[in-house]
């Protein structure tokens, strides 16, 4: 089952930050904002903004890669600390 | 380069942390300290709260890197970075930046550029809790500028 | 801009000025430090006692004026200025520059502009005394160029 | 009587920080360096150096300027502070 974490304003549309989904196969990034996309239009166009990053265990990577289903797939808007 | 690296929702006394990182230098010859805390008005008005996010390990990570970053480019005693992340209120301290140096100009450029970091690449996500409810916060146009000015060095 | 100029010759705590001056701020979201020490080894190896002279009357005027200038060029909420004279030993503060404003760039580059003008322009005259005797310091051309980076702005 | 300062290493040489002159007219300070300097040569040469300042009364001037008898002079080698 592989986590996804919705950080920042990202996590008010999702509902929470954190979620489950259940991958049979790899699938691209993409492909997940698609699956989320289908259920909620609005989290789906949020997740697909340019400014929003992706993260595979800890580790920046494009929308093209593959996620499997022990992976902890994060999305990351545009930060803001101090 | 001594480096501490400290993500809490704890409340910090930003005083205490510079006064026992003073204590501990050997040589250096200046401190220079960045404390930074909530504004009793923010973008849209007064604040009653402000939110701080991050993500556990990622973000420890990036700043363990703009460390290996400033190490390479100033010779440094010491860094002390503090960052608070949940809920605070007006006035609150939210980040503090020590550094230490034999001579003052690498103190002075070392927390610059890791309040600039912090301020637009570290991974947090700020909220505003004011009149108008909660409000994400994204860097201003001046924080992705100031930034920038490192990234030719 | 609220400011204020202390020359004494007695001790000063540093983290105990930084924490009055920031529990009296009202809006600001960034306070930049930056406190000097006598350090153990200097110009002439060991140093095992370091004296400020200044001119009194003379050398607070001029503080007073490079307070005008930073007042003209930041918008700050307040800044403080202390500086120790007479006799002291290592690791003892000398010098304490605290600047408080909105944004941190006007914090950071209004403590940065007083320390290079209270190295290079202030009426301050050092001495350390070392295994050589009394040495006379005067700055390094690294301090005289600092300062020089405000002139032209 | 003239008060004359001596700040830095300049008041190493002078045996003392401070020292007064009676002036029966008034003196240009390079008169008054040139009437140091025939009772100590070391002190003369020092205050006539280039990088060293004057200041009557607190006030920065250059060695043309007149002293009176009441006047404040002080000599300001290269400062260094902090």
């Amino acid at each position: 089952m592989a986590q996804l974490l919705f950080f920042g304003r990202l996590g008010d549309l999702a509902g929470g930050i954190e979620r489950q989904m259940i991958l049979s196969q790899p699938h691209a990034i993409t492909d997940i904002i698609g699956l989320l996309d289908a259920g909620d239009r609005l989290l789906g166009s949020a997740l697909a903004e340019p400014r929003v990053r992706y993260a595979i265990n800890g580790a920046i990577v494009d929308g093209d890669t593959l996620v499997e289903d022990e992976d902890e797939l994060a999305f990351l808007p545009p930060v803001s600390g101090g | 380069m001594r480096r501490s690296v400290r993500i809490s929702p704890l409340p910090f006394d930003p005083e205490a942390e510079i006064a026992a990182f003073r204590q501990s230098l050997e040589n250096a010859g200046g401190m220079v300290s960045f404390t930074g805390m909530v504004r009793p008005s923010g973008q849209d008005g007064a604040v009653s709260a402000l939110s701080l996010q991050h993500y556990p390990g990622m973000t420890e990570r990036g700043i363990e890197e703009m460390l290996d970053d400033v190490a390479s480019r100033w010779s440094l005693e010491a860094v002390l970075v503090i960052h608070r992340v949940g809920e605070m209120g007006p006035h609150e301290p939210i980040v503090l930046v020590v550094t230490a140096s034999e001579h003052r100009r690498a103190a002075f450029e070392a927390a610059d550029l890791l309040m600039d970091y912090l301020k637009s690449r570290a991974l947090f996500w700020k909220s505003e809790t004011g009149a108008q409810g909660r409000v994400w916060i994204e860097p201003r146009d001046e924080d992705y500028a100031d930034a920038a000015r490192w990234d030719e060095r």
